[in-house]
This record gives structure tokens, C-alpha cells and sequence, in this order.
């Protein structure tokens, strides 16, 4: 691409503030890390998370085990590793699936006056319960699995991102630009694609990095309560279940997976301020969404 | 004697590099009992200058320079307490959108009363009560004893500018009332009621006005004095009729020249414009700030060469190195501005 | 009594749109805001018509009625004698529009480059390959330099955007334009530059202009008719040189006698309106100005009054004034 | 305001009846039947499967067992527990009031500390003080509460053995007796909604200290506490009170793993068991209950939210 191209795509609005803010940086250095080690764990050559060693039970951390063993013999820092794994697909397997029918139920919703009191119910219905309670009632509903936890945070998240879809669909609809194209004769595909949806895509990218991260939550409150992932695999929320027992003699089995849980949500939340604030920084000191 | 008496002001905002100066060495009186127009464009920073003088620049701009003199007060120097003291009591601003200077989620009537807590709270609930609905007749408010209870969302966009005023007014010592384009947005037949009622209160209180507008129809027809900012300067005071007949500075010059006025263009006819557009602070050229548009200006001196507000005729200021050579002044001799 | 014209490029007949207020999101009132009530009127071609009010008059509305942004009540818009339903692509290339607000009326994540060239390819105007030459011609046509075509609305200033917003409204090669308050909401010292450039484009183009505005001095140096409203109607209509010679309805001569001459020497007293437009939602029976008319005599609280020629040209609806 | 109150607790009816019909489709849609989990592993004929499907009604279609559902759960019934083989209104009432001194303590004590804060960090903003509330705020929303949990059972309970690692007393045993066992979990509850609450406070009221009504309240000589107190709050309490209530719910949530970790005998952990045991008259009726508690929350934030607007007030 020519020099001048790429300069005047600098320019965009919104685009325009891609010059990385800190908050992004910050968001970034904590959560890349974590993500590259998970994604190539298999060429890394960590242990085993599921081999079972009867004789090296609940080890402090050392220079075989950094971070220690747990009560069956499992090394600690594999199960980490894989744990993110299971966090990662969670977090983005349940984001693909809402920005697609988040974007696909918005935009409907939000153009089309008939779908939108269907749409409008099914969302309401939904928004009822309290999110935790509702992702309960579904695993309790569809069985405990990885693929069902997936399942289970969309559901839950769908909702809010259709709103806000819809909510900016609804506010553009009626912009004088929109209009503007209008009576320059832009036919309804085009008006909608190229001059609305541009001006919504920014706020569901910030919301879907905010699921991401609600998602990492969820996840592992579900199989901390037997109800997502089934154990053994090595999620973060499984590892804090079986350590309860062991509290008072074994406190890296339950300090390390709470801390990597707490370092990835804290990541993804502030590229999520991060990204808010390159889009709109009039919103910087306003924590909308 | 001077009310207020504004020298070399400076007001800056931090700015990418370097900070940005929206108030350029501003020096300006203001006399007791007058109404002084200022005029300028949106940005020119005449809103920053009321601003200013209530000590109320918003963060993170801040007066860098100058002196704001307050009968013999520095406003600048004051303390805190001793400012607000003044502020809504003797010193009082209105501004433009009467929509959004009324907070939503109280009575009209509290908004107005409170004013008389904060600065006279000897006062008994009765009385305050008495001179509220007293001030609102005064600034012609219709039923006021009804409308103390309402809120500012039941109201009319002239009537919530009435109670703006009604809220200005009530502390009875105002010295100073500055209204901010307190007219831009009503209609035009509101624009005259309210217009009318600012001279009216003026001449009742005996407070001085400045009224900053970019309407110089609204200057034209109630200011005693003028005063036109470009780009966070003074380029002229004068007279308002001396303004209007002799203007000395080549954009006041302009302004007069673009404005529609019946008759005296013929119709459909080019008129006669300013071209290009006001200069960004931190685009502003280096010697006149009005440079890049102006007729009359010479590569050397006006390029380089800030010119100083100078007194030509009496108490006709202009900051223009021309100021004594321009021609003088004739609607429609538009060769200094083309389109 | 009438003359022989040449037949209306846009012709609107007794249009009315009324809005429902919705008072909440439960329960929807049967109140009604009656913002275009009965509006007739006739556009000439290669003329300027200027419609005249205060805000809430209804004279946006008659903007996008006839752009077909609003379907009407009853009532039609016809255009060369034909009645308009929809908005046809002919109908588009034939009628355009320039907003008020040069700041939203702008998409502001395309180009300049790309705002001009989706008229040019939806209407097929010219040949691909000639589509960049095109848009160089319109930008240069409304005084802008080709650099500008990269940049984006935010990039611009106010009077540049409004110049980009009349290079888009000309691509079509229309025949009329409705012109929202096009300088309303510019700087004072670009309003004339972008006045200017209106002018000069109707004169190389034989363009029509129904030119809205609340500025009765901008109104009389562009236009060549000019029709009052107030609260929905049109009140008054003449020729601009008879309108500003002598306004005849009450509520014209109030406008006039409201306007801030820009001359210290002529300063106006006591010469305002009282009271303030209405909010149009009252059911009211007569006719709706004469709650500030200092001429309401009782017959004005019963019967409408209706637009009636009280001179030659010239329409007025007042009950005081008598008709030819 | 009365008619605006009386509308608003009309409209209640039909979100109750949405809410149990999704509770009962959800639940339904478990593909294995709930037979099988109650008999676990033992050897049953068919004979006694369709006995007992019968005895549940579970051989009706869906649309069938809905009907006859909906007006008994209306009425308060909700069944028969498989597993407490009592009546499932009888053992929710029985955890109600844990859950209820849960979320309730939490909420005063996230009112009492994210409310000021958020104001607070809104006055300094940019400096010190907001930077490090926006850390405090930050780090609250990311540790999952069950963990914050444990953590606050080894500090408190394992380390200093200032106050009980888990189980529950009820206030019959005296009020230290009953409060001391609470701490830790509202402790571990609240700070996740503590972070949100700073947050959006701080950022509406920014939102609305920007606004003209603010510069005229200073420009009629008001002092800074005033100002931010009168004017600025009470517009910011609009925004304030739907993220009370939106908090609220995330605390109901939040709440049954709290119950988990703390070993407290309320809903939630009645639910979760009920859900590992597919126990489905006791989910049902667990979860409604818990969600109309949201509910009636809810309803009291839109009261308070058109308390605090006239705008709402007014056009009723």
C-alpha cells in the first residue's frame, strides 16, 4: 500500500486515535503474555496438567515445580498454562458466537420496526434474571462441558450486545447524514452497511472485550461449582475447587489460578477502556458501557 | 472612574506541544452604568474573557497574564471565598442556551431563592420567598406565584431565559451583569422582548452590561459601546455609532460589509464577503492576527509586526498598522473585501 | 386576479403532517402537534421561493416532506404536474437538498472523495472511468481545492463542509433545491462567502431554491417569492419586493419590526411581539396568531381565516384584511 | 407520581409471568430426564420409569405440563422436592432470609463506600486520589469473588482467627453470634460491586459537573460543596440509582458462590445443589424466587429514578 494511502487511514476518526493510549499498553502487557504462552503451550514443553503423581503430592513451588504440585501430583504451572487455554476458548468462542448474533438480532431489530418488539421481548426475557443465576439455570439445563459453558455465556451476553446494536442502529437511523445519503437516492443495503453500522461497530468491539473478560469470570464460577467445566481438565475455576481443602497447607494451589484469573480480567477490562477511549475521547473520563 | 478594568490578560489552554493561547494581551474597561458589546466569532474567545472575570475558566485552561481590576479589587489576586462573595451578588452572568444554564431537578423557584441563601442569609424564608416572585414580575414572568413550583422542562425557551435573568438580578447589589449570547438561541420575535428587557433592567439597576454576542444587529440596537475580538484579540472599541459609521479595522470593516441588509445590496447580487476562515489557536499568524483575510495588508510589516490597540480618534481604539490610511468607510465600497 | 404562468417545477397541494406527542412509553396521548396544516404552494422554476418562520412553525417539516424523508397525512407533492409518491430515482436527480447543519449532515467516516462520488454512482451520472474527473469538477465548483477530497468532515471547517454539502447536492444536476437554513449555523463572516456561492451556482445552473430561513434580511436579498408560516400554515405570500415594500398579515409586520436593523442610529422602540408561539397541540378553533394579534377582533376566536389575495400577487390570511 | 408508581407495579404481572415461562422452557429443555437422576444408578423397570413419569405428569407434552404448571406456581406452589421431599416453598423460606442478609448487608455496605468514593474521585479527577481509586475500583472488578473468598478466609480465619472461616448462625444466637459469620462473606461480595459502583458514579457525576447548570450554580457565588452536593449530585443520582439496581442483580448472582465458598445455607447453594441434582422443582422455584427479589429492586430503582427526575414525575 502506497505511503499516502496509509496516511490519510491514520486520519479516520476513531482510526484516527489508534496512536496507543496507556491503558491499552497496560491491557496489552498483562494479557499477551498470558495469551502467547497459552496458545503455543504445546511446543513449550510444560508437564503434563493431567498425569498424576502419587509420589510428589502438594509440593511447594521449586525449580522442578515452579509453582508447586497439587494433592494428586499435578504440576501447577501446566495446569495454569492449560487453564488459560480453557479460558481463552471460552472468552473467545462465546464472543465470536455474540458479535454474530448480537450484530446480526441488532441490526434487525434495530431497522426493522416488526422485528423489533419480537426481538425487544426475547431480549427483556432474558435480561430478567440475574446473569449469574440465568448461566446456572442453563448449565443445569444442557450438562456440564466446555462447549456448553460457550453456549451459556452467549446466551448471556447476547442481550446487552443486540441493545446496544440496536440502540445505535435506532440513533443513526435518524442522523441528518443518514438522511443526507437519502436524498442523494442511497438505497437501504447501502445506507445501512456503510453509513450506520461504521458508527456502531466501534461500541460492540468495546463490549465484546468487556464480555471477554465477564466471560473468563463466568467461566470459572461455573466450574468452581462443578457446573462447567467437568474436572479434570485443568480450568482455573476447577483449580480453585480442589484447592479448598487444602487452604492451610497449600497456599500456591489456590493463589496462583485466583491470581491469573484476577491479571487476564484485569487485561481485558482495560483494553476495553483502552479501545473506548481511542474511539470517542470525550467518553475518556466517563466509563459509559 | 472604571467598573472593571481588564489589562493584558492572558488566558491559556495546555495544548499537543505547546499551550494555546485563546486570549492574546487583552486590555479592556468597562464604564459604570454602560452597556458594552462585545463582538466576535465563535472561538474568538469572547466567552473565555466573561468567564474571566467570574473566575470560572474551566479547568484545564487557566489566566496566565493580566489583572482584572473590580473597582479597586484584582479579581485575580482575590481569594476564593472573598470571589464567590461577588460572584451572583454584584458580579452576574446569563448565559446563551436557557435550556441547559437551569438545572432539571429543581423548582425554578428554589434556583432563584437560593442566590438570596448564599448572599443575604438574614434574610427570612417569607421575605425571600416575596422577593423572588417580586424579581420575576420585574423581569416579566407571567403568574410567577405559580411558577415557583415549576420546573424548567414545563417552560418556554423565553421564559426560561426570564428566570435566568430573574436569578442574575435577585441579589440586588449586581454591579455587572454579563450575558452571553444570551438571545442566540430564541426566536426572533423573543430575541426583541428580551433584548428590550435588558436595557430596561439595565437603566432600572443602574449596573453596567456586557452583552457578548456575533449579532451585530443585537449590538446595533442596545449597546453604548463596542468592542470586536478576532481570534483572542482586541482589533477595535469604539462608539457604537462611531463603530458602525467609522470602522477602522479592516475585519469590523468586513462584518459590516457581509451583512444582508435590505436595500442597500441590490438583489440576488454577490455580496460582499470575507474570505477564508478564522485562524485555530495555534494557526494564528504570527503578526496580524487577521493576515491571511485582510485587504489591506503589506507583506512586511503586517507579517511580522503584531500591531498594538491604539487610540486614533478619541476613544476609538484599533490594533491595525493601517489604521490611519484605510479610506473611509462606505457600505457597499466593497473593494477591500471581495468574494 | 391570477396570472398566466409557466406550470410549477414542485408544486405542493393542501399538505398536512400531523404528529402523534408521545407523552410516555406506555400510554400514547391523542394529542397532536399539528406541524404542516394545510400547506399549498408552487415553485417556479430557476427561482428562489423562501419560506419564513420561527422555529417550531413547521417549515423543516415542508423540507422533508418534499424530499419524501416524511410521508404526508394528506395532501401531495407534485412534481412537473405529477404527483410524487415515493421517492423514484428521477425524482432524486430532479430534487436535492442542503442541510442546516454542515457538522451532522456529513457521514463522518467516509471522505470528502466518497460522500461526492455515491451520488455519482448511484444515478450513473457518468462513466466509471470519468467519475474522478467529476468529482474534481464539483469540488472546484464550490471553490474548494482537490486536496480536500482525502480528508475527512471533521478535517474541514464549517464553511467548507457546507460547500462540500452543496458540491453533493449538485452532482445529480437537480433542478431544485431545498435549502434548510443553509447559513444558520456558520460563522458571520463565512455566511456570505457560502450566500454567494448558492447564488452563483443558480445562475449557471437555472436552479430552483426554496430557500428556509428565520433571517428576514438574508430572505430579501436571495429570494424572489417569500411565504410566511406560523404554527403550521402559511399566512402570507408575495412577490420579495411587495413582501418587504409592506407585510400585510400582523404576524409579518411583527417578524419585520423584530428584526435588529444593524444600525445604531435606527434603534426600535416598543415595536415587539408579545407572548411566544404556542406549542401547536391545542385543537384551537379561529386562527391561531390571534392570541398575540394586536388586531383579534372576536371573529378571529371562531373562523379560520384562509390565504385570500388582498392585492394583486399577493396572499394574505387575516380576517382584517380585505380581499380584492 | 402515584399514577406513575400504580403503572410501574401494574406492569409487574406480566414480567412475573415471563420470567416463570422461561424458567419452566429452560429448565425443560434438559435433554436427560429427570427420572434417571432421581434413581441414579439402581436397577428400575420400565414399569416403574412410567410409573413414576406419570406420578410427575412428565408423559404430557410440554405444552400441556406448561398449563398446569403455571396457574400452581402462581398460587405459590411450585411442588414437591425429589430430593428434601418437602414442599419447595417451604425450604426456599427457609433459606430466604441468609440470602436476604447477604445481598442486603453488601448493598449498604457498596452504597456506603462506592457512592462517596466515586464522588470523590470525580471532584479530583486526574489527580492522585481518583488514579488511585480507579486502581482500587480496577482491581475489584477482576478477582473473581469466590476467590477474594478464600483469600479473606486465610487472612482472617486461618492467619489471625479473628473471626469464623465458614457455616452460619441465625440472629436466635445472639447478634455477634449471627453478624460474625456474615463479615467475610459480605466482605468478599462487595468489593466486585464496590469497583462498579466507583466507577459509573464517578464517571456520571463528570458527566454532569460538565454540564452549563453547573458553571451558573458557581456563577451565583455557591460554595465547591454545594455545588457538587445540591446540584450535581441529585442530577447524577438518576444515572446512580440504575447502577444500584443493576449491581444489585450482579449481586444476586454473585451471591451463590459467595454461598459456596462460606458454606452459608441460603439459595444459592440451594440452587446450585438443586442444579447438580437436576432436582427441577427446586431450581424452579429457587430461582424465581431470587429473580423476583431483582425484580422488586428493580421496580424500586425506576421509583427512585423517577423520584429523582421530574421529567418522569411529571409526564407521569
Amino acid at each position: 500500500m502506497s505511503k499516502k494511502v496509509f496516511h490519510t487511514t491514520l486520519k479516520r476518526p476513531g482510526i484516527r486515535r489508534w496512536r496507543l493510549n496507556g491503558m491499552l499498553i497496560a491491557g496489552l502487557c498483562l494479557l499477551l503474555p498470558l495469551a502467547v504462552i497459552a496458545v503455543f503451550a504445546s511446543w513449550l514443553s510444560f508437564l503434563d496438567p493431567l498425569s498424576i503423581d502419587a509420589s510428589s503430592q502438594l509440593l511447594p513451588p521449586s525449580w522442578n515445580h515452579p509453582f508447586g504440585t497439587d494433592n494428586f501430583g499435578r504440576d501447577v504451572l501446566a495446569r495454569t498454562v492449560y487453564g488459560a487455554q480453557v479460558s481463552l476458548r471460552v472468552g473467545l468462542g462465546s464472543m465470536l458466537l455474540t458479535a454474530f448474533f448480537g450484530v446480526f438480532f441488532g441490526v434487525i431489530s434495530g431497522w426493522y420496526r416488526w422485528a423489533d418488539a419480537i426481538i425487544g421481548r426475547f431480549t427483556d426475557s432474558l435480561m430478567i434474571f440475574p446473569g449469574f443465576v440465568l448461566a446456572i439455570m442453563i448449565m443445569a439445563a444442557i450438562g456440564p462441558s466446555e462447549f456448553n459453558v460457550i453456549i451459556s455465556v452467549t446466551v448471556l451476553y447476547v442481550p446487552q450486545v443486540i441493545r446496544t446494536v440496536r440502540a445505535s442502529i435506532v440513533e443513526f437511523r435518524s442522523a441528518e447524514f443518514v438522511d443526507a445519503a437519502r436524498t442523494i437516492g442511497v438505497g437501504d443495503f447501502r445506507l445501512l452497511f456503510v453509513h450506520i453500522f461504521p458508527k456502531a461497530a466501534g461500541p460492540v468491539m468495546v463490549q465484546l472485550s468487556f464480555g471477554f473478560a465477564w466471560a473468563v469470570l463466568v467461566e470459572a464460577g461455573l466450574s468452581f461449582l462443578g457446573l462447567g467445566t467437568p474436572p479434570p481438565a485443568p480450568s482455573w475455576g476447577n483449580m480453585i475447587a480442589e484447592a479448598r481443602d487444602f487452604i492451610r497447607s497449600a497456599w500456591w494451589m489456590i493463589t496462583i489460578p485466583g491470581g491469573m484469573i484476577t491479571l487476564a480480567v484485569l487485561g481485558l477490562n482495560l483494553i476495553g477502556d483502552g479501545l473506548r477511549d481511542m474511539l470517542d475521547p470525550r467518553l475518556k473520563d466517563r466509563g459509559v458501557l | 472612574m472604571n467598573l472593571v478594568d481588564i489589562r493584558n490578560l492572558e488566558v491559556q489552554f495546555p495544548g499537543a506541544t505547546e499551550p494555546l493561547t485563546v486570549i492574546d494581551d487583552l486590555s479592556l474597561n468597562i464604564l459604570p452604568g454602560e452597556i458594552l458589546g462585545l463582538v466576535g466569532e465563535s472561538g474568538c474567545g469572547k466567552s473565555m474573557l466573561a468567564r474571566s472575570i467570574m473566575g470560572l475558566v474551566p479547568s484545564p485552561g487557566n489566566v496566565s497574564k493580566g489583572q482584572i481590576f473590580f473597582g479597586d479589587l484584582d479579581l485575580l489576586t482575590l481569594d476564593e471565598p472573598s470571589r464567590r462573595s461577588l460572584r451572583g451578588n454584584q458580579i452576574s452572568i446569563i448565559l446563551q442556551e436557557p435550556m441547559t444554564t437551569l438545572n432539571p431537578v429543581y423548582t425554578i423557584g428554589n434556583q432563584i431563592e437560593e442566590v438570596l441563601k448564599e448572599h443575604r442569609p438574614d434574610m427570612k424564608r417569607s421575605e425571600r420567598r416575596q422577593l423572588v416572585i417580586q424579581l420575576m414580575k420585574q423581569t416579566g414572568i407571567p403568574s410567577p406565584e405559580a411558577r415557583i413550583h415549576q420546573y424548567p422542562h414545563e417552560l418556554s425557551g423565553g421564559i426560561r431565559q426570564r428566570v435566568a435573568i430573574a436569578m442574575a438580578l435577585v441579589g440586588g447589589k449586581v454591579q455587572l451583569l454579563i450575558a452571553d449570547e444570551p438571545t442566540t438561541a430564541l426566536d426572533v420575535t423573543i430575541q426583541a422582548q428580551i433584548l428590550k428587557l435588558f436595557v430596561e433592567l439595565q437603566k432600572e439597576h443602574q449596573m453596567s452590561l456586557l452583552l457578548i454576542t456575533h449579532d451585530l444587529g443585537v449590538i446595533a440596537q442596545t449597546a453604548h459601546r463596542v468592542a470586536v475580538m478576532y481570534a483572542g484579540r482586541l482589533v477595535e472599541v469604539a462608539h457604537v455609532e462611531e463603530l458602525f459609521d467609522n470602522p477602522r479595522h479592516p475585519y469590523t470593516r468586513g462584518l459590516l460589509h457581509s451583512l444582508p441588509r435590505p436595500g442597500s445590496h441590490s438583489r440576488k447580487q454577490p455580496m460582499p464577503s470575507i474570505p477564508g476562515t478564522v485562524p485555530s489557536p495555534g494557526a494564528i499568524p504570527q503578526g496580524c492576527a487577521f493576515y491571511d483575510r485582510c485587504g489591506f495588508r503589506d507583506d512586511k510589516q503586517c507579517l511580522n509586526e503584531r500591531p498594538n490597540l491604539e487610540e486614533g480618534a478619541t476613544e476609538h481604539w484599533v490594533s491595525c498598522h493601517f489604521a490611519a490610511e484605510i479610506p473611509p468607510f462606505k457600505v457597499n465600497s466593497s473593494d477591500e473585501v471581495t468574494p | 386576479m391570477t396570472q398566466v404562468r409557466e406550470s410549477p417545477i414542485l408544486e405542493l397541494r393542501n399538505l398536512v403532517k400531523h404528529f402523534a406527542m408521545r407523552r410516555s412509553l406506555l400510554r400514547r396521548s391523542r394529542d397532536k402537534v399539528r406541524a404542516v396544516d394545510g400547506v399549498s404552494l408552487q415553485i417556479q422554476s430557476g427561482r428562489t421561493t423562501a419560506l419564513v418562520g420561527e422555529s417550531g412553525c413547521g417549515k423543516s417539516t415542508i423540507a422533508r416532506l418534499i424530499l419524501q424523508l416524511l410521508q404526508p397525512d394528506s395532501g401531495e407533492v407534485r412534481m412537473s404536474g405529477e404527483v410524487v409518491v415515493g421517492a423514484s430515482k428521477e425524482f432524486r436527480r430532479s430534487v436535492q437538498m442542503v442541510f442546516q447543519d454542515p457538522f451532522s449532515s456529513l457521514t463522518p467516516h467516509l471522505t470528502i472523495r466518497s460522500i461526492l462520488k455515491e451520488p455519482l454512482t448511484v444515478h450513473k451520472v457518468c462513466l466509471a472511468e470519468e467519475i474522478q474527473d467529476h468529482i474534481l469538477d464539483l469540488v472546484s465548483a464550490v471553490g474548494l481545492s482537490a486536496d480536500m477530497l482525502n480528508r475527512y468532515p471533521h478535517q474541514l471547517s464549517g464553511g467548507q463542509r457546507q460547500r462540500i454539502g452543496i458540491a453533493r447536492a449538485i452532482a445529480v444536476n437537480p433542478k431544485l433545491i431545498v435549502c434548510d437554513e443553509p447559513v444558520s449555523a456558520l460563522d458571520v463572516s463565512i455566511r456570505s462567502q457560502i450566500i454567494n456561492l448558492l447564488l452563483d451556482i443558480q445562475k449557471s445552473r437555472n436552479l430552483a431554491y426554496l430557500f428556509i430561513s428565520h433571517d428576514l434580511d438574508m430572505v430579501a436579498h436571495v429570494s424572489d417569492t417569500v411565504a410566511v408560516m406560523y404554527l403550521g400554515k402559511i399566512v402570507e405570500q408575495a412577490p420579495t419586493e411587495t413582501f418587504f415594500a409592506g407585510p400585510r398579515h400582523p404576524y409579518s409586520k411583527a417578524l419585520l419590526a423584530s428584526a435588529l436593523i444593524p444600525d445604531p442610529k435606527r434603534r426600535s422602540e416598543n415595536r415587539e411581539l408579545v407572548g411566544e408561539m404556542d406549542s401547536g397541540v391545542e385543537r384551537e378553533t379561529g386562527c391561531s396568531f390571534r392570541t398575540r394579534c394586536p388586531l383579534a377582533i372576536d371573529l378571529c376566536a371562531t373562523h379560520e381565516p384562509v390565504l385570500h389575495y388582498s392585492a394583486d400577487e399577493h396572499l394574505t390570511a387575516c380576517h382584517r384584511i380585505e380581499p380584492v | 407520581m402515584v399514577e406513575y408508581t400504580l403503572r410501574r407495579v401494574l406492569s409487574f404481572i406480566p414480567t412475573i409471568i415471563i420470567t416463570l415461562t422461561s424458567i419452566f422452557f429452560i429448565t425443560r429443555m434438559i435433554p436427560g430426564s429427570p427420572i434417571a437422576a432421581l434413581i441414579g444408578h439402581q436397577a428400575v423397570g420400565a414399569e416403574q420409569i412410567e410409573a413414576i413419569s406419570s406420578d410427575l405428569g412428565l408423559d404430557k407434552s410440554l405444552i400441556d405440563q406448561y398449563l398446569e404448571w403455571l396457574p400452581a406456581v402462581l398460587t405459590g406452589d411450585f411442588g414437591t422436592s425429589l430430593f428434601y421431599e418437602d414442599s419447595v416453598v417451604q425450604v426456599v423460606m427457609d433459606r430466604f432470609p441468609v440470602t436476604l442478609y447477604l445481598t442486603v448487608f453488601s448493598m449498604i455496605l457498596t452504597i456506603l463506600v462506592g457512592i462517596p468514593l466515586g464522588i470523590y474521585a470525580s471532584i479530583r479527577r486526574g489527580r492522585i486520589a481518583d488514579y488511585a481509586s480507579n486502581v482500587f475500583s480496577s482491581l475489584g472488578m477482576a478477582m473473581p469473588s469466590f476467590w477474594l473468598g478464600f483469600l479473606l478466609i486465610i487472612l482472617f480465619a486461618v492467619t489471625l482467627d479473628w473471626l469464623p472461616a465458614s457455616g452460619y448462625r441465625s440472629p436466635d444466637f445472639g447478634i455477634w453470634e449471627w453478624l460474625k459469620r456474615l463479615i467475610l462473606p459480605v466482605l468478599a461480595q462487595s468489593l466486585a460491586q464496590i469497583g462498579l459502583v466507583v466507577r459509573m458514579t464517578r464517571a456520571s457525576m463528570i458527566d454532569v459537573l460538565d454540564q452549563e447548570y453547573i458553571t451558573m450554580a458557581r456563577a451565583k457565588g455557591l460554595p465547591e460543596s454545594r455545588v457538587v452536593l445540591k446540584h450535581a449530585l441529585k442530577n447524577a443520582m438518576t444515572q446512580i440509582s440504575t447502577v444500584v439496581g443493576l449491581t444489585f442483580a450482579l449481586g444476586l448472582g454473585g451471591s451463590v458462590i459467595i454461598e459456596n465458598v462460606f458454606a452459608l445455607p441460603g439459595l444459592g447453594q440451594l440452587i446450585t445443589i438443586a442444579a447438580v441434582r437436576r432436582d427441577y422443582a427446586m431450581l424452579e422455584g429457587g430461582i424465581f424466587y431470587l429473580t423476583l427479589v431483582a425484580l422488586i429492586v428493580n421496580l424500586a430503582v425506576d421509583l427512585a429514578y423517577a423520584y429523582f427526575n421530574p421529567r418522569i414525575r411529571h409526564t407521569g
